[in-house]
């Protein structure tokens, strides 16, 4: 059935153990971020060394996709640099917004490619970018902050 | 005539069509807008292909016709609701009614009976719709005055234990929902007009939820003032009431400005025509009318209380068929003591987007999230929660399809 | 495709029944509102028939499919336009978008750019609709602005010899109309928005009657705001546009609260989504939103620049065919030249009322009175005219309807 | 023609040759009223000796059916008094709002009865009428001023 497009088992599982889902104490930024239409809500630390991704941490709590997408996305973005993040969360957007006719980069997006069939669900793209909304937030504002 | 959803179901065109590899469509989300049977749909189009022309401002036959049918319309909704017709005003939805009269009384001169400032208040409740608090928030903070509000208790009833104290001398409107669209509840009226009177304020009432699903008369109900949106009763988008006892609209002052409003116009000022008219500036939305008053006659044909038997004895049905499914927690009253056909539940773990999304794949529309409710689910500790709603066309076929598809679901994620 | 109004009439159902005893109706009130083509009357019922659903706030199929319905109308308008998608909000008509405007900037606190004070001025002209002019008035007041205008001189050109000393760095917002619905006269804005923006004022456009018209391009236009309703525009009844540059929705405060246009809530307060969703609270009018777009896209299809030529033509036809009539007196420019397709006129002692009156027994429907525009008609010394206007499907045949018509009223006034 | 009926000869004599049109330069009360929809406009005054209508003149621009409306009702008020006058007008409103099923009683009313046709055309009722709320009001007022 097509919902199994959406609800991959990787999915599934990274909602029953979300990785990095307990906010680390020590941070460089620290965000808020909403989805207004369902309620959704995310917490979430940045630190840096240098242009460095030290550690991302978060809480928060919403649907299946949205606190998957964000487990992924610390294990994904954490040990890269700014500008690998960059590139992997352009391809990550790129992908969301596909309407279901690309796969994604494996090589790049690792276990976000179990996302891409997110894009046929025009409602729940943004559970997806929540956390990716977040973690842009967070570094923009940790990098400022080394001035 | 006897009472039959299944016949019913017949006149609602969309009904009848599948959804995701052809499932059947369960609609069980007319808490958000009802669907529209084809006589509404035909009322629309044919003022369009018939009498469509400016109402009220031309000499022409048309303008004449489409005068008519407007003005036809209103004379509906207000046998409908037992009030005048000149209490009637067309908007284009509750929630412009709702800040109709919020931004009116913030209109008030001293001097109007509609005046507030510092030392006044406006009472709420935790348990309305964004559309019946946020226009309250913003009057409070152009005014100073003070917004206060009665509290749910767990159960999901209001707490009117503090009546007396909250709604006090210096309340000038008392704003709350007839019915939770949310927990369904619904609320008793009588304590709260008769207070709010002794104290001299006004009552205005949010029945998005009750209007579409039960005999309303406001005059019985003892109220000031009431809205609610033609799309959740069958009829077009577009479309709202904003009802006024007639004294009260007499004094208040108006919202939109504009043509067809007004007494006498200058380049420095304008005077106002008497309501309605005062309350409807510009060209209205009159093929959205014309169909609303169809969508009445529809309803009144059907009988108000049958629709609401009907209602409730197919929200028993589901109350007793949720109540078995493990993990599942019904937020709001569990009997039919006082609420309506809207029954919000949470599912375990289960987030209610995904549920929502499972449903949808077996062809069953529910609503998810905080149903702009937010203070209201936040309070109740469920961020979000699933919400089934019924209405005249809905079987106990829909009920028995949501209740296994919310099983499945269960099934589907636990795997 | 070539142009042919014969041809296109045949797209509206309207213009086919008949009128007073089997007259043809010459449907000569398109200022007023126009007909509507089979495409957008469909446009609205089949959205009801397949995918009504409450936009943005279903995980189900039938809430996708009227979210993509609902916000492929918007991009049809932003095309329209040549407008950013984000830049459109939909309303219900264009007397709420001028009134979204001015109440908004009435919301607006100190430090935002668009609050208003004492020292400020608010400019418009002698010729608006009372929609653009009263909203305005009433800002005034609430804030303590000075409300001042452009004068209209005897041809009904707007007298913009003072635009240097009346529009100066007290003034906050000129607000004018693009096409005048009484005279026809097309306003030139270029002097008008560069003088604004030197002093730092937006420019509100009324562009109700424009909009329909000839093609609009809001960069080229180089105005900050711009309002229309859908139904002077072959659409529905009941939806209106409100556009607005980006970077200015993006710090122009909300106008009506409630459902969907929140960020976050609660009980206290409450904080905005980005434009245009912050502009657009409750479930919207989704069918004519959707019935709108289809008009526009006919419309498109039709071509934007025949419509106006084919309109010119007319005009020109019609001003020539009326000059011949003793005692008719054309109130406007007598030439095309920066006019439209709305004529007004007088006819010697028959007062308008009785020459509309005449005119509808002979099927010809015009518009009597003074049009929404009463400073304007006093200004003029007619308290009330007799209004022509001509859109995509009239033809010379309506207007030597017209043309004899009026001839027939005065021998008949004149026993 | 059907429009015949509302443009009967003697309205457009009324309309032609107006009674009374000229305000008197004393009076009780002068009222001024506007119908909002078309723009037509009437001042009204009216003289009363107790509770005899002794003059009412009264200035205005308007439609032939507003204009010979209140030319006929000076005729037929002036020397009543305000019982009769009452009377009158309750008959002429009762005519107004027949929708074309009565011809009017024209011991009573005279040549109002030219006005019947008036009630065929809902949009052209408060044009008939805006005489006869001038009148009212202005009599209630000048009524008033005795005390
Ligand atoms: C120039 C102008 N502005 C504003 C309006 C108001 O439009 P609406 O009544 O559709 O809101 C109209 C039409 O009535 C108009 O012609
Ligand atoms: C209780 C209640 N109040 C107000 C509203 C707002 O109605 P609308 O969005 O139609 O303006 C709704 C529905 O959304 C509602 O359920």
């Amino acid at each position: 059935m097509q919902l199994d497009n959406l609800y991959q088992e990787v999915i599934l599982d990274h909602y029953k153990n979300p990785q990095h889902k307990k906010l680390n104490a020590t941070y460089d930024a620290q965000v808020h971020h909403i989805n207004p239409s369902c309620g959704d809500e995310i917490t979430l630390n940045v630190t840096l060394d240098g242009d460095l991704v030290k550690d991302v941490s978060w809480d928060g709590m919403g649907c299946s996709i949205s606190q998957a997408s964000v487990s992924i996305l610390t294990d994904l973005l954490i040990g890269k640099n700014l500008d690998q993040a960059q590139v992997v969360a352009d391809s990550f957007m790129h992908l969301m917004q596909s309407k279901g006719t690309e796969k994604g980069d494996e090589e790049l997006l690792e276990d976000a490619v179990a996302l891409a069939g997110v894009s046929q669900y025009p409602a729940r793209i943004k559970c997806a970018l929540l956390g990716w909304m977040a973690f842009k937030d967070a570094s923009v504002q940790a990098l400022a902050k080394q001035g | 005539m006897t009472f039959d959803a299944r016949t019913i179901a017949k006149d609602f065109p969309i009904l009848s069509r599948t959804i995701r590899d052809g499932k059947r469509l369960v609609y069980l989300d007319s808490g958000a807008t009802s669907q529209k049977p084809n006589v509404v749909i035909d009322a629309e189009s044919d003022f369009y292909r018939l009498h469509n022309a400016a109402v009220h401002r031309g000499a022409h036959q048309l303008a004449e016709e489409a005068t008519d049918a407007y003005e036809g319309a209103r004379s509906i909704v207000a046998n409908f609701l037992n009030a005048d017709i000149d209490e009637v005003v067309f908007t284009k939805s509750a929630t412009e009614s709702l800040n109709l009269i919020a931004y009116a009384m913030g209109n008030a001169q001293i001097g109007n009976r509609f005046h507030l400032n510092a030392g006044d208040s406006i009472v709420v409740t935790e348990m309305e719709h964004h559309a019946n608090l946020i226009p309250w928030q913003q009057l409070a903070a152009r005014t100073g005055a003070t917004l206060k509000w009665f509290t749910v208790t767990a159960e999901g009833r209001l707490d009117l234990s503090n009546l007396d104290s909250l709604v006090d001398a210096s309340t000038k409107v008392v704003a709350l929902t007839h019915q939770s669209n949310v927990l369904g509840t619904i609320n008793p009226l009588e304590d709260i007009t008769r207070r709010a009177h002794e104290v001299g304020a006004v009552v205005v009432l949010d029945a998005c939820q009750s209007v579409p699903h039960m005999p309303t008369d406001v005059k019985a109900l003892d109220i000031d003032f009431l809205a609610f949106s033609g799309h959740k009763a069958v009829g077009p988008t577009g479309v709202g009431i904003f009802w006024g006892r007639a004294d009260l609209l007499a004094e208040l002052p108006p919202f939109l400005t504009g043509g067809s409003m007004i007494e006498n116009v200058t380049m420095e000022s304008a005077t106002w025509a008497p309501a309605p008219r005062k309350f409807e500036a510009g060209v209205p939305n009159m093929a959205q009318a014309v169909g609303l008053g169809a969508a009445l006659t529809y309803l009144t044909a059907m009988g108000m209380d049958n629709i609401h038997q009907h209602e409730m004895s197919l929200t028993k049905y589901l109350l007793e068929g949720l109540s078995v499914i493990t993990d599942l927690r019904i937020i709001g009253p569990k009997t039919t003591d006082l609420r309506g056909g809207v029954v919000s539940f949470t599912l375990g773990d289960i987030h209610p987007h995904d549920l929502g999304q499972y449903l949808d794949s077996q062809g069953i529309a529910v609503r998810t999230g905080h149903h702009c409710a937010w203070p209201l689910t936040r309070k109740l500790g469920v961020p979000a929660t699933t919400r089934a709603s019924v209405y005249l066309y809905n079987t106990t076929d829909d009920l028995d399809a949501l209740i296994s598809g919310v099983q499945g679901a269960q099934k589907y994620f636990g795997r």
